[in-house]
């Protein structure tokens, strides 16, 4: 059942653009597949976790840094040295992105997780926020509230068929959805193993999850890696589309975007940052007509209180307990192969 | 999850209707505006944003241009460059405006400009001083306000006359005030004069004491400061809380000298500023008639005197984009970019007639206006007799 | 028992102190290979205290803890897990919002083969390993005998069943020592029966068990060897029979819980 | 020599506010387990309340200042009321989502009503420094450190020697043996949240007229009492107002001598180390986290 309503709904994604012309609209939903693949990233954490990771613009603006740093080139002076870094392809800053965002990850998870609560929460906040000055400071190398300007389209080489550069907007409209669709298989995968188990276990109870032998600070990491750079493969598209990016792409209304998407789609569940996104990236230009960009916001931090109050599963899980009642648990096909014979088992 | 998309897919076609619809109902010649009105550039987007609105009025009370109605398309770049390119984005692919005005901070206009050439869109920038804006090639863009280089030049005379020996910058952390400190410490160390500290703030700093601190402590007899004008008042009270006492002259022609008075009160005192309209004297503007007009109109609405050296550049900008509307006969974008090499105006502070910048085959046109350098004294606004 | 070779786990001079409070004072004692020792001692005397820095949930002031012959001092909880000596919990011990399945698919943890990478890219090995963790959990299920509910979610079963999952929790782990927190707590008497007839199967897959239970009739029913707590201290330590006789013990009990012995008793 | 002297004269005045920033936060969140993520908007509400009264209504400087402390103390008692006691029992995660809607909504309202230009407060001090030897200091300044040490002041007097300050800290201590002896746990979380609330709101009111007045103010506001509050250990007053002068003093520092760009920057640098070093914070008593 679940199945078949994603492909159908991948089916609409992929025929859209052969009928809607509109490159606004076009715009509107590439951008809102990146803030969705940046969501999903963050579910990782927040979602299958239970960490509330509010410092995560940082990687997502890191992928997005590295990606066009990568592209642009630079030169810089450390101390004694310079640093002199010629222009890479596209997909060079691309995989650099992730790898680099990756690290951040890893190095933030190993401090932050000594913390819980409240104070990780801060942390990561306080993380966002050095990137932030960081980006904004050290000029030579990110130019700071210069911008960073004439970021490279996207290209994809191809073996034999040469390089193609993505200059329009339906391209790169399906290159989002592409890795939207990679980031969705991967979660999917990572979650439905024993990797995923032990993150669950962890959120649930974490003595108990540690009892069987789990090593939590092994698996938040590893979370907080793969989420890290899922975040930075979201962040090189979106370099390498609006073409421009400044320190301002670390601000933590970014990262309360992604929240309110995750939150409100529902923590927790694959589909539930995928329509969060989608809610939250179209709303403003469905709104825009009617509402001042005030209101708007006013709007989603209402209903941000409203969906803890109401709904606090998020939308998912409210419209799937509508819709199948009482399928809580299919029982997976797999484990339905080795189910005994009915009768006494011993 | 069927249902959520049905929902979208209804609401998206909706929204489609309702753009199609007002796009048909209304046959009027757009044109996009993008300021800062929020953020630490908002006083001067706003005033800028007016001083537009006044000349439409003006403009649509004669009759309009092509015999249609003239419409401002305004929208908020948030004093962030990211924002203006998006913004620009929306302007051109959604409102569908053939032409556009703005950004005013060189780093927002800057943003703006390869998405000129992707659409090839031109734009009117009415207050960035960036060389680079005119320099790189970049077609689109026609500039009425000076480059920070011809505003150097513009004091270069005034320099020996007041006996600088030796100058500091403070200014803002971006094209602009950057921009600002390199052509001025290039004219004035060709002039033999020592340039010192060159400070910097972020545009949203609101504790600068600590480089005043540092400055306090240099030789220099001048300190050249670049910013907004909500930030002059703050560095400027600052530097009077430490004792800081040095000739201060701002530049950039956003410091709206009134409201510096009345922000700052005394710390405002026997500082120059750079600007490039008189409202105290609107017989030396460059159009005395159309400025006496504007200045009337301005007050009549009830909006601060102290905007006017910014709102002008708003009025100016939208009368030249109209006058070049009118000589393309239609209001499409390359006809217009074509038109705007031809347009002669009176402008606020001088002709308005572009010439050619930037490299040979893609030049940007670039206007001269008048610069004036008027001094505080005793919060009364002083303007040179000439 | 062999005298001469060393226990199984054997606690040495272990000492817990909280700020000023002496949790335990300084405990000796040790459990050897396939026996079931039962620890008993009034309300507050230590012994989950006891259990905590067995396992490496708390760090002993003084003292150390030795498995296998290997000192756990310092050791975090999961890489005690890892030798083998794995604990249940007094209370809420599943995870609530799994399936009973999912819940033993957790405890199994420790014995998937799959590499990160086998499970990104959805790899053979990771099918595999899936298929036999679940071929595992049913064994474990069947062994506990909660293969009906398997795919009820933990906290829809009854109590009762639920500190069965607990058990069978710690079973997917792995243990070559089993620590029950007071696993029948709460169970009625035929809950109770079950779960003692489980502890014999248990016993039988040569699983050494250390006890903690305030129901009598049940540890000196089940237990090779009993220890007693009381106030941090161990006061005494003998085969049930003896310690149902020893003065000390009764004279413990009456000042602290007698209404329990008595209850069961 | 002189220069450093200065340092230390801004520290104190920086320092000042920013205590009081950081007891509103670690108040807060040590009674009822709530970080307010409305903090920052309250510290800008109370520099509006200033111009509002002062500038459009033309009261007295100083009877604004007391009328948006008391303003400040209502708006948190109404969030509080309103937002966090039907949520009372939740986790501290949920809650948060709940204040970061409320900061949302809190600070485009400020926007809205106010506009996205910078207001300025006129006050009735010289512009003429204070100078004594090579350090010199606005009037208005030294105005703003007394006020901001006579709030901590009685907030240690209200906390330490009143009945509610009794109250407060059994609360602290264990709500659920408080609510036993008889206190009335609704009233302490309200009057909790009203007295944070009320000096952030002090904080702006007193701060608003030395800088400007603008809707996003109070976002830095907000970091910078998350970093005071976690190197003085969440929940620990005294830890908060030292935290503030040392989060002042690094600030002062870091901008005179290594990067005026990086001031800002100086109170998360500290975040880190003192996460990696001491993770509960300088000042806190052992608590267990998590």
């Amino acid at each position: 059942m679940r199945r078949a309503f994603a492909l159908v709904f991948l089916a609409f994604l992929l025929t859209l653009p052969l009928w809607l012309q509109d490159p606004y609209l076009l715009h509107i939903l590439i951008t809102t597949g990146i803030f969705t693949i940046a969501a999903m990233s963050l579910n990782l954490l927040l979602g299958y976790t239970g960490q509330l990771s509010l410092g995560h613009v940082a990687f997502f603006g890191i992928g997005a840094y590295v990606s066009a740093l990568t592209t642009l080139g630079f030169d810089v002076d450390i101390g004694p040295w310079t640093f002199v870094h010629e222009p890479w392809p596209v997909m060079a800053g691309f995989v650099l992105a992730v790898l680099i965002s990756g690290l951040c990850g890893y190095l933030i998870g190993k401090l932050s997780f000594r913390v819980r609560g409240a104070y990780f929460v801060i942390v990561t906040i306080s993380f966002a926020e050095v990137v932030r000055l960081v980006a904004l400071n050290w000029v030579d190398l990110t130019q700071g509230p210069l911008a960073l300007n004439n970021i490279p389209a996207f290209a994809l080489s191809v073996p034999g068929l040469g390089e193609h550069t993505l200059w329009g907007k339906v391209p790169n409209y399906y290159l989002v959805l592409a890795v939207a669709v990679a980031a969705y298989i991967l979660i999917k995968r990572l979650v439905g193993s024993r990797i995923g188990r032990a993150m669950v276990a962890l959120k649930e109870n974490e003595s108990l999850a540690v009892s069987v032998g789990i090593d939590v600070t092994r698996y938040l990491v590893l979370a907080a890696i793969i989420s890290a750079a899922l975040a930075g493969a979201a962040g090189s598209l979106y370099a390498h589309y609006v073409k421009i990016i400044d320190p301002e792409i670390f601000l933590f209304i970014y990262t309360v975007t992604m929240v309110i998407m995750v939150v409100a789609g529902g923590k927790g569940t694959l589909a539930g940052p995928v329509v969060g996104g989608l809610i939250f990236g179209t709303l403003p230009v469905l709104l825009r007509s009617y509402l001042g960009p005030e209101f708007q916001w006013i709007f989603y931090g209402l209903f941000m209180i409203f969906i803890v109050f109401v709904l606090p599963q998020g939308i998912v899980p409210a419209v799937e307990q509508r819709l199948f009642p009482s399928t809580r648990e299919p029982p997976p096909e797999a484990l339905a192969t080795v189910e005994p014979a009915k009768g006494e088992p011993q | 999850m069927l249902n959520m998309t049905k929902l979208g897919g209804r609401a998206l076609l909706a929204a489609t209707f309702a753009v199609g619809f007002a796009a048909a109902a209304t046959a009027q010649t757009k044109i996009g505006i993008i300021q800062p009105l929020t953020g630490p550039a908002a006083a001067s987007g706003n005033y800028v944003a007016n001083g537009a609105k006044i000349a439409v009025e003006e403009i649509n009370a004669k009759g309009g241009v092509l015999g249609q109605k003239v419409e401002l398309v305004i929208e908020d770049n948030k004093s962030n460059p990211t924002e203006a390119a998006a913004v620009a984005e929306k302007l051109i692919t959604r409102d569908k405006v053939p032409v556009l005005m703005g950004a005013w901070g060189s780093s927002f206009t800057l943003a703006v400009m390869p998405k000129l050439m992707e659409y090839k869109v031109p734009m009117l920038v009415e207050t960035s001083s960036s060389g680079k804006i005119t320099t790189s090639g970049n077609p689109y863009i026609f500039r009425i306000s000076p480059p920070s280089a011809v505003e150097a030049e513009a004091f270069a005379p005034k320099v020996q006359a007041l006996g600088i020996k030796k100058v500091d910058f403070l200014v803002v952390n971006n094209d602009w005030g950057r921009g600002a400190a390199d052509d001025f410490s290039k004219m004035l160390k060709s002039k033999g004069i020592q340039v010192g500290l060159v400070e910097t703030m972020d545009q949203a700093a609101q504790d600068i004491s600590a480089q005043l601190n540092k400055i306090k402590n240099s030789d220099a007899d001048t300190l050249i400061i670049t910013t907004a004008v909500e930030q002059l008042t703050l560095a400027f009270k600052q530097a009077a809380a430490l004792g800081l006492k040095r000739r201060i002259i701002t530049t950039g022609g956003s410091q709206n000298p009134d409201q510096l008075v009345e922000h700052a009160g005394a710390a405002a005192n026997s500082t120059m500023h750079l600007t490039f309209f008189t409202p105290w004297k609107p017989e030396m503007s460059g159009n005395p008639e159309a400025a006496k007009a504007f200045i009337e109109e301005w007050k009549k609405r009830g909006y601060p005197f102290a905007g006017l050296t910014e709102s002008f550049r708003g009025y100016d900008g939208i009368r030249t984009i109209v006058a070049a509307i009118e000589k393309a006969g239609k209001a499409e974008p390359e006809a217009i970019r074509a038109a705007l090499w031809n347009v002669e105006l009176k402008g606020m502070n001088g002709p308005i007639k572009f010439q050619k910048a930037g490299p040979a085959g893609k030049e940007s046109g670039q206007s001269y206006p008048g610069v004036y350098l008027i001094t505080i004294e005793d919060g009364k606004i002083i303007v040179p007799q000439s | 028992m062999t005298g001469t070779r060393e226990p199984l786990l054997t606690v040495e001079h272990v000492a817990v102190h909280f700020g000023g409070l002496v949790a335990i004072a300084d405990m000796n004692f040790g459990v050897h290979s396939g026996e079931v020792l039962g620890l008993i001692g009034p309300n507050g005397a230590g012994k989950t205290t006891a259990f905590n820095v067995i396992t490496g949930f708390l760090r002993p002031t003084k003292g150390e803890v030795r498995f296998k012959e290997v000192s756990l001092n310092g050791l975090k909880p999961h890489q005690v897990t890892s030798l083998g000596l794995v604990r249940t919990f007094q209370r809420t011990s599943v995870f609530q919002d799994n399936t009973v399945v999912g819940n033993v698919l957790i405890g199994l943890h420790r014995r998937g083969r799959a590499t990160l990478l086998d499970t990104l890219l959805g790899l053979q090995r990771e099918t595999e390993s899936e298929q036999e963790l679940k071929e595992e959990a049913w064994s474990i299920l069947r062994l506990v005998g909660l293969e009906r509910r398997a795919f009820d979610l933990a906290s829809a079963l009854p109590y009762g069943d639920q500190r069965l999952v607990g058990v069978a929790l710690a079973l997917a782990a792995q243990p070559t020592m089993l620590l029950l927190d007071e696993p029948v707590s709460g169970m009625n008497a035929s809950e109770t029966a079950r779960f003692i007839k489980l502890l014999g199967l248990i016993r039988e897959q040569g699983i050494t068990i250390l006890l903690v239970e305030h129901d009598m009739p049940m540890v000196m029913g089940v237990s090779d060897r009993i220890i007693v707590l009381n106030y941090g201290r161990i006061i005494a330590e003998g085969p049930p029979a003896e310690i149902q006789r020893n003065p000390e013990v009764i004279a413990a009990y009456l000042g602290h819980g007698a209404r329990r012995v008595h209850h069961h008793a | 020599m002189g220069q450093f002297l200065q340092h230390l004269v801004n520290t104190l005045i920086l320092g000042g506010t920013y205590a009081l920033l950081g007891i509103g936060l670690t108040l807060i969140f040590g009674i009822m387990r709530v970080v307010n993520f409305t903090h920052g908007e309250l510290y800008a509400f109370g520099a509006y309340a200033v111009f509002a009264l002062s500038m459009l209504l033309g009261a007295n400087f100083f009877l604004a200042l007391v009328l948006a402390l008391l303003g400040g103390m209502a708006l948190g008692a109404l969030i509080e009321i309103v937002l966090l006691r039907p949520m009372r029992g939740a986790d501290i995660d949920t809650t948060m989502l709940v204040m970061i809607g409320a900061w949302i909504i809190m600070q485009n309202l400020e926007m809205l009503t106010w506009g996205g230009v910078a207001k300025a407060v006129v006050t009735p001090f010289p512009e003429v420094p204070l100078v004594i030897g090579s350090v010199s200091v606005s009037y208005l300044r030294v105005f703003v450190l007394v006020m901001a040490l006579v709030l901590i002041a009685a907030t240690y007097f209200l906390i330490n020697r009143t009945k509610l300050g009794k109250a407060m800290r059994a609360t602290f201590q264990d709500a659920d043996t408080a609510a036993l002896m008889g206190v009335s746990i609704n009233r302490i979380y309200t009057a909790t949240f009203a007295i944070g609330s009320g000096l952030a709101a002090a904080a702006g009111a007193l701060l608003g007229p030395v800088f400007l007045a603008f809707p996003t103010m109070g976002d830095l506001a907000a970091l910078k009492s998350f970093a005071i509050v976690i190197l003085g250990g969440l929940g620990s007053i005294t830890g908060a107002t030292i935290g503030g002068f040392i989060l002042a003093f690094v600030e002062e520092l870091g901008a005179g001598y290594v990067s005026s760009g990086y001031r800002d920057a100086m109170g998360f640098v500290i975040i880190i180390l003192v996460l990696m070093f001491r993770p509960t914070g300088l000042f806190a008593r052992a608590e267990r986290i998590g």
